[in-house]
């Protein structure tokens, strides 16, 4: 495995500027060329006071996901830290301020909590920042450069980071912030020069210094402006609210509209709207906002219009644990709303994929008139990752319509039955085909039709459809796939990432273990998956939820009951979890 | 305003013929014969023809109920959407292509039950939609239940002592929510429904137009041809459409005055 | 099988009296001690004009569906008539108004028509019904007299029926009435003296004259007064539409309260704000209404608050087939809304399940305190069938909540995690128990906690409580089971009866095949359906669906692919449809 | 109404020692401090206890976002519901169980947005419920995007340039709707809202009350402390509230008077 493996955490109340830290720390590595994941926690929803946590795992290949143990844990707040203490890996550093203010209860530096073994290092975080900079508030700004000289990483980085935030605050500003770091930095790299490593020293790095550091939320809110989406309609809710603020900044730019709508009824409505019309659009939601648009998404599979939802899971059910990452609306995107109405839907498993899977969904829904569900999840979304700029071609982004041809124009069937299914579809405006599209069963002209041959007809036509779609969606992803494997790893979405670090680690042990990764949630490639699970000894399914709804979905093509792991807890699945978990079959 | 039972015989038998079929005559309305939709349904007819706009360049959007079945009988692009989402849906095809003339049509219960959360909304946008409201009082399609503006005292298989609710003004709702063009009408007087909706089409926002209309197969209480007509009348000669306040005055003083009650004049 | 069995079609355009005269022939045959099942279909919803059609099939065993076959066909209107020529029986009756109105088409008679070797009874309906009345109208009456003298079945139920229907419109019109019927019978009875035949007489019946005759829908209405209900909230929407109409006499004579909501939305919230407060309440609704109340249902899942919703199925997706019967909402009721959100989901196959799961669902509702649903399906709704008159002990309808101890009073812990997972459920009033009920996730007192330990011990003690609850659930039901069966029939809901039927059939014809039932759809009895399904070298899965949705749901308990038979026609399947396919797969 | 930033802090404190937290102490106010918020809680347990209601008496139904949070911090039974649905749920709890005296609570997000197609019906079917709108004209819980009652230019994340939509006037849509009592009120002035809870509390139909409040977090634009306490001001000494058209004139000229607008005689 990867050389540099450095999970770095900063915790501190909100108000310390632990997230912010957090941004300039991730920022800095990657420029430096190493790969990151970092993830951060709030204070859920009481507003005003709470621990804010940042994790950001920090190393030279691929980051694939969190991992369980901190390295460094870099503390904003001595009291709040302390729960933190447990996730520490062996021997790991702990950067605290060893003059913190005169209200700070007894017993409650950092330094009485640690084990024996921790690197403790004190830096005086506030009294370096008042000297720097006249105040304390560049306190967290000293701990990173305190961090940097101790893993020896080039301060030009961190310098860089500092002065694209603050320079348009002017100068006193960015040169303070800049003295806070240079304070931090030379006081580690005096005070401890004994204990220097050179982790994250440039020649360290993975050598791609021009990745971008991206999150869920950005990359779908790029990918819907290089897909050429021109309205969004959404309605806030957490976790999809950054990916309406996103847009509501670059669609204008763009001569595009973003349109708060009353509730997600209101939004899918126009977004169905939107494509009856011929204009790409979009809205993104949650659990209990999805639940809403269900009526209206099967109308789009009814009267085959296309359109393009994104799903931001969260903790469920109900409201749930809004600002907790989960993997339990498989079931719902699947079969969520009335009747017969299979949709396309899709599950993305990083930064990455939240891109151009983004951009697919507007193709796959204007060739198969259908409405487009995306699976992303709170950890997804609000996770950064570094990765390769990824340029879309014209074609995978052109226009996917099927209008109809100058010999339809006469009689137009606008659901005219057809061996794929798919039908032409104009766009109002274009002269001679004006037909209604409903969500009543409706005659190949589009007349309602009840007639059992029509219903019969009608069904067919709608899931060949569907299933024809299989062609243009991404297949499952094989790794590690031998004949005679003694256990295969399935998974989707986030935890993919945590499943494949886990069968990396569980070969180098020596046990012959696969993995598949499942993006098409439906439909879904039977074969493909039959064949893998075909291939298998035993099949392990890990997700984020309680009853496990990608076994629920794909288990019957087992001929043996799928093993699952499921885990509710709210935060992300750590590859251990499901190392142990391996171990333990295999051991069986 | 003297429509009698005759002369709405004569304009069912018109759109009948009328050229507007020319297309899709498959989908003649499936209305019951002296419904009042058949007003309406000419009213809107006629404005599209004399302001000449092509048919294929409107769209009409409606909901469920006898009233959302307009979209299969009308000779444009149609959408036949969810019980209660026209408004909406019209968003999105209006944003999508600001070129098409958009139509929402739905009815009261369409309207102002299941849907009432939209109109607010795209009144506050002023999104440049004309929804015409089919009020008939009572749910049709499902066979007679009290409507949101149903007035009390209404006797259905689902009230049968009689409902209790008070009723909703759809007119006073929209001047509320600062439409800024409300206009009343009456489905016996399309030529009335014909000239308000030239005018707000041609208005740059939101247009609504709450037609007064009756269900003859489930209403022989209150919406009945017979009282409608002797109920409705012309604005008052002097009614000045330009004042909002004064608008809303008025219709908490007269429920039947038909006619164009607001318009915003800078908007 | 049975000695009758003769199916009894009536049709003719809406104005004819055709579904009035059907609804004294189902009374009057079942008043003669017959068992019956008979279906309505009307002219969709086009409004005026349109054909009706009545089928009634009249037996002296229990009717486990409709046949497809006609036996006898009573036109009132031989244009409409004509389109049902091609479901006769071989040597048919067809009783037909052998002098029409004078503008008939010519050729529309239906004695232009039939098939040689039909029995072709010509009566001349109006001028008997002028004659004996003064009008017309009475025509459809004379048309049961003649139908009545030719199976020769006593007038005197007739004679009954529609004394009981007139009786309160005058003498005048009553007694044209009955002379409209004496006129038909007589008519019949010397015209046709040849072709009598006994099938009907009194010796035939099953000598239960006291069983009713009663709908799906009114036995769902009967359910929920016998149960105690006292709010109904709904919205209406075909096929729950009747319940409501139901409901909205019977409550006020109970003290109770019906609300005819501004949707679907606000139906199922005021259920839940009911239910909370200590109230039996339900509501009723079909697809796309229920598509609407799902994030709620899952807020009753969180909340642990009861909530009984009937799912009367049409056809889908979306607004659909309004007027068409279909189960394709399955899927949609076990999984629609937010998170792993488990509830109870049953299915009523006949009439008298409408009635007795009605009430069974509160006391699952009560106690175990989440909202259950009940799927039926517009043929179930809308049909006929006779029944056993059910009484209902105290018992079954005792209140199931759980109310805490007094020693419970002090530091109230409303969400206790317990074995069972039930807590117990104060009402708002009782003193000291005050809490708050909330669909965030919440510890045991029920403020909101998002801990991982906290949520997976809710997610499993809600869990654990449905499952749980499989023991207060109908259990499958067997049917010819053996070992080494050579085909297991499975299904549900009003599919069931006509599979049923044709395992008779097939095993009279010496075929090894059994059936089971399945009345709990979720949580369903695992171990007890495998356990069928290992007895069985096939398994057939029929239902009204196009997805096969209860085979989605249990298929993988079979270790090899279960067969499925998906019809969506909008209209019931008839046994022969499944017969046929069982000698399929037994000559395979 | 002279509240100044150092009462309300007085009031926090205030809030958090009273002794109707005797019973569920572990659920002190989460919201922000300044929040006014904390206004409204003493204003409606002041009413609870100075009409002396047993608190195991009273259900609180909220809704979603920073004001449905109350039903935790209120000494009642609570019911925290789903976005938007306090007003259904609320008719359930009362048809239920007519003795118990219910609260609606929830922000102007989830009572004029998603929820607001159920504001006109429980007006209309007149339960007897007491809906307290929190109208901070922004979004809280979510972080700070316009509402439906916003005025145009707020810029916030999802509206980086300025709203453009015109606000609802929660107060006439109430009045619009056929409510039989409303009263609008300051979260400044929590003895304000105790005295009009108390007469809508009495009233024995629908009471809605549109408390003004402010979010000190995410709005520093519109609603702020400064500007409300400037704006508000009590109603004309000569109010008649008993007159439905006149109020509604009244309040399409002024936003800004606090009491009881409009209260039906005879209901
Ligand atoms: C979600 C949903 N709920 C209920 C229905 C059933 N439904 C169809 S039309 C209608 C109401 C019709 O009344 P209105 O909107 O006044 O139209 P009208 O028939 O009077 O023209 C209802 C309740 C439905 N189609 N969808
Ligand atoms: C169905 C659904 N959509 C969206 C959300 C996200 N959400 C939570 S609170 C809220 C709005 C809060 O605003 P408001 O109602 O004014 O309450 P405030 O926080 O201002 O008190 C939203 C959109 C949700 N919980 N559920
Ligand atoms: S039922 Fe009423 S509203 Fe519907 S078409 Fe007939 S008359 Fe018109
Ligand atoms: S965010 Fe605003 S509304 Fe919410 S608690 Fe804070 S100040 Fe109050
Ligand atoms: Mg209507
Ligand atoms: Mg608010």
């Amino acid at each position: 495995m990867s050389n540099v493996d450095l999970t770095v955490e900063i915790c501190g109340m909100s108000g310390d500027g632990t997230i912010a830290a957090g941004g300039f720390l991730n920022a800095a590595v990657a420029k430096a060329g190493f790969s990151v994941m970092a993830f951060d926690s709030y204070p859920a929803e009481i507003r005003g006071f709470g621990r804010c946590v940042t994790r950001c795992r920090i190393g030279d290949e691929e980051m694939l996901a969190l991992s369980d143990k901190t390295h460094v844990l870099i503390s904003l707040d001595d009291e709040q830290s302390q729960s933190r203490l447990s996730g520490l890996a062996e021997s790991a550093t702990v950067i605290f301020d060893n003059k913190p203010p005169s209200m700070v209860p007894e017993g409650a530096s950092l330094a009485a909590h640690v084990e024996a073994g921790t690197n403790l290092v004190g830096i005086p975080f506030r009294d370096l920042a008042a000297q720097a900079a006249g105040s304390t508030r560049g306190r967290n700004i000293v701990a990173l450069g305190g961090f940097a000289a101790l893993f020896e990483m080039p301060p030009e980085y961190f310098h860089e980071v500092i002065t694209k935030k603050f320079q348009a605050k002017g100068a006193s500003i960015l040169e303070g912030n800049l003295r806070c770091f240079d304070a931090g930095y030379n006081y580690s790299k005096e005070k401890y020069a004994d204990r220097i490593a050179d982790t994250l020293s440039s020649e360290n790095g993975n050598g791609n210094p021009d990745r971008i550091l991206q999150s869920g939320n950005i990359a779908i809110g790029e990918g819907a402006i290089d897909a050429g989406v021109r309205l969004y309609f959404g309605y806030p809710i957490t976790p999809a609210t950054p990916i309406m603020e996103y847009l509501a900044k670059a669609l204008p730019e763009k001569g595009g509209k973003l349109l708060q709508m009353e509730d997600e009824i209101s939004s899918i409505g126009a977004v169905l709207g939107s494509f009856y019309a011929g204009t790409r659009a979009m809205t993104a939601t949650s659990g209990p906002g999805f639940a809403l648009m269900t009526e209206l998404i099967t109308h789009g599979v009814m009267a085959e219009i296309p359109a393009v939802i994104i799903n931001t899971q969260r903790g469920g059910p109900a409201t749930g644990l809004p600002t907790k990452t989960e993997q339990s609306d498989l079931q719902a995107a699947v079969w969520g709303g009335p009747g017969d109405s299979a949709r396309i839907v899709l599950a993305a498993a990083n930064v990455p994929e939240c891109y151009t899977y983004t951009i697919k969904c507007f193709q796959l829904a204007e060739k198969y008139q259908t409405p487009v569900i995306v699976l992303t999840d709170f950890f997804l979304n609000n996770r950064v990752e570094t990765m390769a700029p990824i340029s879309i071609s014209e074609e995978e982004k052109a226009d996917w319509n099927i209008y109809p041809d100058k010999e339809d124009q006469n009689n137009f069937h606008r659901y005219r039955i057809t061996e794929s299914g798919i039908s032409p579809r104009p766009k109002p405006g274009m002269e001679g085909y004006s037909y209604t599209a409903t969500g009543l069963e409706h005659s190949e002209k589009g007349g309602p039709d009840y007639t059992p041959e029509n219903h019969m007809a009608m069904n067919s036509k709608r899931h060949r459809k569907i299933e024809g779609a299989l062609n243009d969606m991404p297949v499952p992803e094989e790794y590690f796939v031998e004949d005679n494997l003694d256990l295969g790893v399935i998974s989707w979405g986030s935890t993919f990432g945590a499943a494949l670090e886990a069968v990396q680690k569980a070969r180098s042990n020596g046990i012959k273990v696969g993995a598949l990764k499942i993006a098409s949630i439906y439909p879904f490639h039977a074969d493909l998956i039959r064949s893998f699970m075909e291939k298998c000894g035993n099949i392990l399914i890990p997700e984020l939820n309680y009853e496990g709804q990608l076994a629920g979905l794909i288990g019957h093509l087992y001929d043996k009951d799928v093993i699952k792991l499921n885990q509710t807890t709210g935060v992300p699945i750590y590859p251990v979890e499901i190392y142990q978990k391996i171990n333990e079959i295999m051991s069986r | 305003m003297k429509t009698s039972g005759k002369v709405l015989a004569a304009q069912v038998a018109k759109i009948k013929d009328s050229d507007v079929f020319s297309i899709r005559s498959e989908n003649l309305p499936t209305w019951c014969p002296g419904c009042g939709y058949f007003g309406i349904h000419q009213g809107i007819n006629n404005a599209i023809q004399r302001m000449n706009i092509p048919h294929h360049k409107v769209v009409t959007v409606s909901g469920i109920g006898c009233a959302g079945r307009y979209s299969f009988f009308a000779n444009t692009y149609g959408l036949h959407t969810v019980h209660g989402r026209t408004l909406p849906v019209s968003t999105g095809v209006k944003l999508a292509n600001p070129e098409l003339t958009v139509f929402a049509v739905g009815g009261d219960g369409d309207g102002l039950a299941i849907g009432g959360a939209h109109l607010p909304h795209i009144a506050r946008r002023d999104i440049n939609v004309n929804y015409i409201l089919f009020d008939n009082s009572i749910y049709g399609l499902t066979k007679g239940q009290p409507s949101p503006s149903s007035p009390p005292g209404f006797t259905t298989k689902v009230s049968p002592a009689g409902s209790t609710e008070q009723p909703l003004n759809a007119t006073l709702l929209a001047l509320s929510y600062g439409a800024t063009f409300v206009a009343r009408l009456f489905a016996g007087d399309p030529e009335g429904i014909t000239a308000a909706l030239i005018e707000g089409i041609k208005h740059p926002g939101f247009a609504f137009f709450h037609v007064y209309t009756s269900c003859v197969t489930f209403d022989k209480q209150f919406k009945t041809w017979d009282h409608l007509k002797k109920w409705v009348h012309p604005l008052p000669e002097n009614y000045d459409s330009s004042n909002h306040a004064q608008s809303i005055a008025h219709v908490l003083e007269d429920d039947y005055s038909m006619g164009i009650l607001y318009r915003k004049q800078d908007s």
